[in-house]
């Protein structure tokens, strides 16, 4: 066939994250008619598994490339082969070091999860003790989301006190057992957030089976669970990013690339805070995902 | 007497190993029909045959004049055929018990086991034997002995009409021995047919009705047992004669001392062992299965702990708490188990040699000169008549008697000054036994210190300058070798 | 197996000392030795809730490391049980949610497909001769790919199935005792264990589990068909890991068809803290259920005691290498 | 060891079939197989550059598995090579860029601490009788707890450091022969093959790997002081790991403390492919090589195929035990 093809090497691929980010690439690979194929690697520390992928895409000579980079440095070589051969590379979620990527389809982690900072500090008064279950500690998504929180409650909030943070690989089952065993070691604890989908529904996790009453939860992406928990109001909301957007900025940027049309520096595809109150707004019922 | 079996141009072939040559056997009902021949004349490999562990390659098996297919050694249980497998095959962790009744547990609904009955079951079988062990001992607690015991029991209890014996005396004792043959005679009687195999030769004029003589996997003859003088039987099996001398004693009165041992304890297994050991002494251990001999010489060299005790080489004390600080010290031991304790089953027979000696054959470096070793290897299975087919052969795949000579090429090899030999000629043919009774004495004789634990009486006051005895972990005396000294003697201490 | 005291006088004292001293006894030392010092050390840890938390932890573990041990006593390794829970898990999900069907058959449904997908794992290795390390790595690949291909990459919730999350965090315990709420999860573990060490001790299945892990050429010579036991033993682990399948799902309400990759790992350690042999041919399930709660214990302890993730690996791994150093100590005195 | 002909009439061919049917040769057989096939259905898999591509993949997987090589030989496992080559990297990055020390002393600073990690897992299997699962299990958590805490859980780059990436990334072969530019981490792939290799057949350490492997306790009897050997080859594993550490991080110009989780299995995997025995005893370099080669090739081989990867991962499982199950009837049948 003569399909343009266009692989996406992404920072993983089981995650319903992830998943998103490629039901978008595929609305738009059917919506430019151009062959699309999402790969990543089991966890987001395996840098040099994505590189292996990145060298087996730019090997099938792919018209343009999508990366979502793992190490902001560690693809540059690769990237430098297809800038040579002339095949166009589009970032997405988060940037990588260089001028190579055309554009970046991404959304400021750092700024939404002050925001969720800001949530939080609304919901509890302004004052008291908070955790963070966090998804990773050396993945850019991660650090970027943990310190965006952490950061804006120390310049802002100096009355709230964030009393730890933990890591639960944003695996459900392991963020839950993290959650309770924060609360059982900060029982005055008065606000939890989670920074993706599996931290989020772990501590949502965590609250209904110890019982915990009057925890403000926050959390991060979408999902079935995240959303039910916020229908029931046992989270007061969550941040969401577009990841179906993200995935279909990135294939629309390559093709646009492809026929020659300029592209912007930055593709932002925007982040929202969603509640109870707000989440079918259509604008909102749009970016999430189930 | 009907023919329960009758096996005729059976054929087997391993790599690079002619085993079988179309050799044919049979078996009548009630007789004790002997197999002999040399280590790796097949002997084992026919009988794994007839039992369904192998399959042959060429001829026919009848049994009861039908003939018989076994893909395996279940139909060969069902046909009647019970074996004691040459090497222990015992699975170690579980009990005595559990161990004998494997895959015939009494069983009720669902498959749970009746525990009790399974025992009670075990224990009736030893009493038969007359033989006391605990049931829900387990199996690795054990001594070789005890554990041919449970192969015996295991066999017995499938009340085979075809029962294989391959050297189950050979880790035995006289005791055991008398029991065993009591066994047999009663098992004859009921019209059992028992093959035995053995390289214990007055074994055969005791037990044995008739003789099947095998040589380099040839049927060689079939003979009557009490018409047949054994040399024939020996000539028929080694091609030759064999002639073997009795010792002489040599005056040691002025040779220096090399070990001595003092006070040796642990528990109640090595109680207060004293001796000494002159260069150029053969000194031998006699005593019934278990009064400490092996525990002894594990001890001297370092592979269990003791409790107290010193022992000095040379002259000088020795702390040694290691095989490595006693090999170290100039000590070598040949363990009387060899596939747990001797062999590296796996590698080859030129490895296994010089296991104890590489740092003679590598460069500073630490690179090993193979050539050397490869000279070394087959030096040593030309001088043991070691039967492989050459010396980059797995040793697992050896008969069990060639497989002993090799762990004695080892301890050869690396040239102790004390050696302490347990049980060394296990399994081995009365051919090569003579011969490495030949060869130890001429170790003696160049200064080397022997101690040689044997449970075989005849072997130790054939060897033996001087015969030390034990009994329930204690040295109960120390006899003058060659003629001075009686069985009724050694006996009288070995059971105090 | 006995230990002899060294005091003559038979006072109280040494009696406990030698009731102590007794080798069961004493494996729960490291458990009860950690128990202790994270009691003194953070006043929240020896609550209620925070107990229950730590045997909630251990029932998704303990019982994959349940199976696993039945196939580690017989000399092998089973690598799959992570991704064949999560593969059980995405079973039920299609057949209650997708399907509609009533909860008896989407557990059933979950058990029995552990079952067939150890009865695969076990012809491998006893038919083909497959190395048991690469047979269920390969399982392990294979079931997370279908997991996901059978999900579409997404996880199924169980919103249609009434009750379904109760199977593992209601508590018919707390229903009869109500000061003593522990969740069904760690009834099922329990009873689970209870079964598996009854089957291993008590039934020829056991006993062939620990003949084939001794020497498994002996236990051939006598006559048994050990393929056809071996591929029942990994086919029984296999059905409990779809226990352990159902349990997560109850949990977190959904089959997360991503989950499960280093729970193999997790489940495999527990079992050999707990004293069974790699090698095959010893073993227990109340070993292995000690070594479940001592990893639960330490990971939750140092949690408790908030202290930073990254110093609580390192903790995690010495305190692991000393438990069993003591574990070793402990059995070669009582030799 | 030696396979008969068949036929009588000593033709060209029949001589062939007797060439290829050798041992040796058949082992690569799955391996060319899958080549075959890939290069067939994919015309860009057949490129020079994406050979590169596959050799690249290999190295640092390779090289791990020649390390677990040693030690599976001795019937030992270690856990800890991934997180160990991380540690190694990050040591090297605190040299290099934290402490701007010149390139050789990072270079032997990793290896070196390599070493000294192996030593401590050795010391723990060879004195303390820890089981080698549950020694470099828990370095492996000590290990990947330290990474993060002396990296400060970031990536360090080595910036500083001219030449550093082209310790991997550069070319010696390229310079010279400008049509076949390997990449030096492949060529130092080889070379760690080669001495080990050398190692393993040809000298003390080597033979004693496989007594130990065979038959500790019958080397011990020997005079042999195994836990020194044990604790030397464990540690020259960790020295090897220490170079895969190097490897890793030039090809990534930075170390990644998060990495190496997982790595273990997978370098284990590629030792078990290659035919070596968990057990101990048996194996071979050339085989892991082949064993790490059909890894690298299959999985870079479905990608090119743009094969989805919920499906990649099910192929790969299915393949793996395939390639072995090939590999156990070969050598039945030159048995
Ligand atoms: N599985 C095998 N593979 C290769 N060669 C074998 C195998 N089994 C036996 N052999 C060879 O076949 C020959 C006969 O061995 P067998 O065990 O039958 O001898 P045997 O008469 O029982 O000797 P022994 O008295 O020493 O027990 C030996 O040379 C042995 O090396
Ligand atoms: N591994 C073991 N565990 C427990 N007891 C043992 C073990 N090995 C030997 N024993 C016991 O130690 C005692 C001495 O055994 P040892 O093997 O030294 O006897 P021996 O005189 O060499 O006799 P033989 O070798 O003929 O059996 C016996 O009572 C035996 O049951
Ligand atoms: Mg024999
Ligand atoms: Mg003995």
């Amino acid at each position: 066939d003569d399909q343009l093809y266009i692989p996406l090497v992404s920072k993983g691929f089981q995650h319903q994250f992830w998943q998103a980010v490629k039901q978008g690439a595929d609305q738009a690979a059917e919506e430019f008619d151009v062959r699309v194929t999402f790969e990543g690697p089991d966890t987001e520390a395996q840098v040099d598994r994505q590189i292996d992928m990145l060298a087996a895409a730019l090997a099938n000579k792919p018209a343009a490339i999508g990366f979502a980079a793992l190490d902001s440095q560690a693809a540059i070589p690769l990237l430098r082969k297809a800038q040579k051969a002339g095949i166009p590379v589009v970032a997405f979620d988060s940037g990588v070091a260089s001028d190579i990527p055309l554009t970046t389809a991404t959304t400021d982690n750092v700024a939404a999860s002050a925001l969720a900072a800001d949530k939080m500090a609304g919901l509890i008064g302004n004052k008291g003790q908070v955790a963070v279950i966090a998804h990773s500690q050396t993945g850019t998504t991660g650090i970027d989301r943990r310190d965006g929180f952490l950061n804006r409650m120390k310049a802002a909030y100096p009355n709230i006190e964030v009393v730890t943070v933990q890591y639960g690989d944003g695996d459900q089952l392991k963020s839950t057992e993290v959650a309770r065993a924060v609360l059982t070691s900060y029982p005055n604890l008065v606000g939890m957030f989670g920074t993706n989908e599996g931290s989020a529904v772990g501590v949502v996790n965590a609250v209904r089976e110890s019982n915990v009453k009057n925890l403000v939860v926050i959390g991060f992406d979408s999902g079935q669970a995240q959303m039910d928990a916020i229908r029931s109001g046992l989270m007061a909301g969550a941040i969401t990013q577009n990841p179906v957007g993200i995935g279909y900025e990135t294939v629309k940027a390559a093709v646009m690339a492809l026929k020659g049309q300029s592209l912007p520096k930055v593709i932002d595809t925007g982040f929202y805070y969603y509640t109870a109150k707000n989440i079918d707004d259509p604008k909102i019922a749009a970016v999430l995902y189930k | 007497m009907s023919l329960l079996v009758e096996m005729q141009g059976i054929e087997k072939r391993f790599p690079g190993v002619y085993c079988l040559k179309g050799v044919g056997f049979e078996l009548r009902s009630g007789e004790v029909h002997a197999l002999m021949g040399e280590n790796g004349a097949g002997k084992s490999t026919l009988m794994k045959i007839l039992s369904g562990v192998y399959q042959r390659d060429d001829g026919t098996v009848k049994i009861d004049g039908s003939l018989v297919e076994f893909n395996g050694p279940k139909d060969a249980q069902d046909a009647g055929v019970g074996i004691i497998h040459q090497e222990l095959s015992l699975m170690n962790d579980l009990t005595v018990a559990q161990n004998v009744f494997i895959g015939r547990e009494p069983r009720s609904f669902l498959g749970i086991i009746n525990e009790k009955k399974l025992n009670l079951q075990a224990q009736e079988i030893f009493q038969k034997m007359n033989f006391d062990l605990d049931p829900t001992t387990e199996v690795s607690q054990l001594t070789v002995a005890k554990q041919q015991m449970i192969e015996i029991a295991k066999a017995l209890s499938y009340k085979s009409r075809i029962l294989i014996m391959d050297e189950p005396t050979a880790a035995l004792n006289d005791a055991e021995i008398a029991e065993l043959f009591t066994i047999i005679e009663s098992l004859k009687s009921e019209g059992v047919g028992i093959i035995y195999i053995s390289h214990k030769m007055d074994e055969i004029k005791k037990i044995a009705d008739r003789v099947t003589v095998m040589r380099d996997g040839e049927y060689i003859d079939t003979v009557e047992a009490k018409d047949t003088p054994l040399s024939k039987i020996i000539s028929m099996m080694v091609g030759r004669e064999v002639k073997d001398e009795n010792v002489d004693i040599p005056d040691l009165s002025s040779s220096p001392e090399l070990l001595r041992v003092k006070g040796l304890s642990r528990g109640k297994e090595i109680q207060d062992v004293s001796f000494s050991l002159k260069k150029g002494e053969i000194l031998g251990f006699a005593g019934l299965m278990g009064a400490g001999r092996t525990e002894v010489a594990r001890a001297i060299f370092g592979a269990d702990p003791f409790d107290s005790g010193e022992i000095w080489v040379n002259g000088k004390y020795c702390a040694i708490s290691t095989p490595s600080d006693a090999v170290a010290a100039g000590i070598g031991y040949l363990s009387e188990d060899r596939k747990h304790f001797g062999l590296a089953l796996g590698m080859d027979v030129r490895a296994n040699i010089s296991m104890a000696t590489l740092g003679r054959f590598t460069n500073s470096c630490g690179v090993l000169k193979e050539a050397d070793m490869e000279q070394i290897a087959n030096d040593y299975i030309e001088q043991l008549a070691i039967r492989t087919p050459s010396d980059t052969q797995e040793v697992g795949f050896l008969s069990g008697g060639n497989q002993q000579k090799v762990v004695i090429a080892k301890w050869l090899l690396r040239d102790c000054d004390i050696l302490i030999f347990d049980e060394p000629t296990r399994g081995i043919d009365v051919g090569a036994k003579a011969e490495i009774y030949k060869l130890l004495e001429a170790l003696a004789k160049q200064g080397k210190a022997i101690i040689v634990i044997s449970s075989e009486l005849p072997e130790v006051m054939r060897l033996s300058h001087r015969i030390a005895v034990m009994c329930q972990g204690k040295l109960t005396g120390i006899l003058p070798g060659g003629k001075a000294t009686t069985q009724e003697q050694i006996m009288a201490l070995a059971t105090q | 197996m006995t230990t002899e005291s060294q005091t003559t006088s038979p006072s109280l004292i040494s009696k406990l000392i030698k009731m102590t001293a007794h080798q069961r006894v004493l494996a729960f030392a490291s458990l009860v030795i950690l128990l202790v010092f994270f009691s003194v050390t953070s006043p929240n840890f020896m609550q209620m809730s925070n107990m229950l938390a730590i045997l909630q932890a251990t029932s998704v573990n303990g019982v994959l490391a349940v199976a696993a041990t039945l196939v580690i006593i017989t000399g092998g390794i089973d690598l799959s049980v992570g991704t064949l829970m999560t593969f059980t898990a995405v079973v039920a999900g299609i057949l209650l949610t997708n399907l509609n069907l009533p909860l008896p058959v989407g557990v059933l449904g979950a058990i029995l497909a552990g079952a067939f997908c150890g009865f695969c794992s076990g012809s491998f290795v006893a038919k083909m001769k497959i190395p048991p390390f690469i047979a269920t790595l390969g399982m392990m690949l294979i079931l997370k790919g279908l997991s996901l291909v059978l999900s579409g990459a997404r996880p199924i919730y169980f919103n249609n199935t009434e009750g379904y999350d109760a199977i593992s965090r209601g508590s018919l315990i707390g229903e009869v005792l109500p000061f003593l709420p522990i969740p069904n999860g760690v009834l099922i573990l329990f009873v689970v264990a209870g079964v598996a060490s009854y089957v291993l001790s008590k039934t020829v299945l056991g006993r062939y589990c620990f003949g084939i892990g001794s020497n498994e050429e002996a236990v051939r010579l006598s006559g048994v068909n050990t393929d056809r036991w071996k591929i029942a033993i990994y086919a029984v682990a296999g059905g409990i890991c779809g226990i352990a399948g159902i349990l997560i799902s109850s949990r977190l309400n959904s089959a997360q068809p991503a989950l499960g990759l280093g729970y193999e790992l997790e489940a495999i350690a527990a079992v050999v803290i707990g004293g069974t042999s790699l090698s095959g041919g010893r073993g227990s399930i109340i070993g292995t259920l000690i070594g479940a709660l001592i990893v639960a214990v330490l990971t939750n302890g140092l949690r408790v005691l908030s202290v930073a993730q990254e110093w609580q690996t390192v903790i995690t791994g010495i305190i692991i290498i000393l438990a069993v150093y003591a574990d070793m100590m402990r059995r070669q005195k009582s030799k």
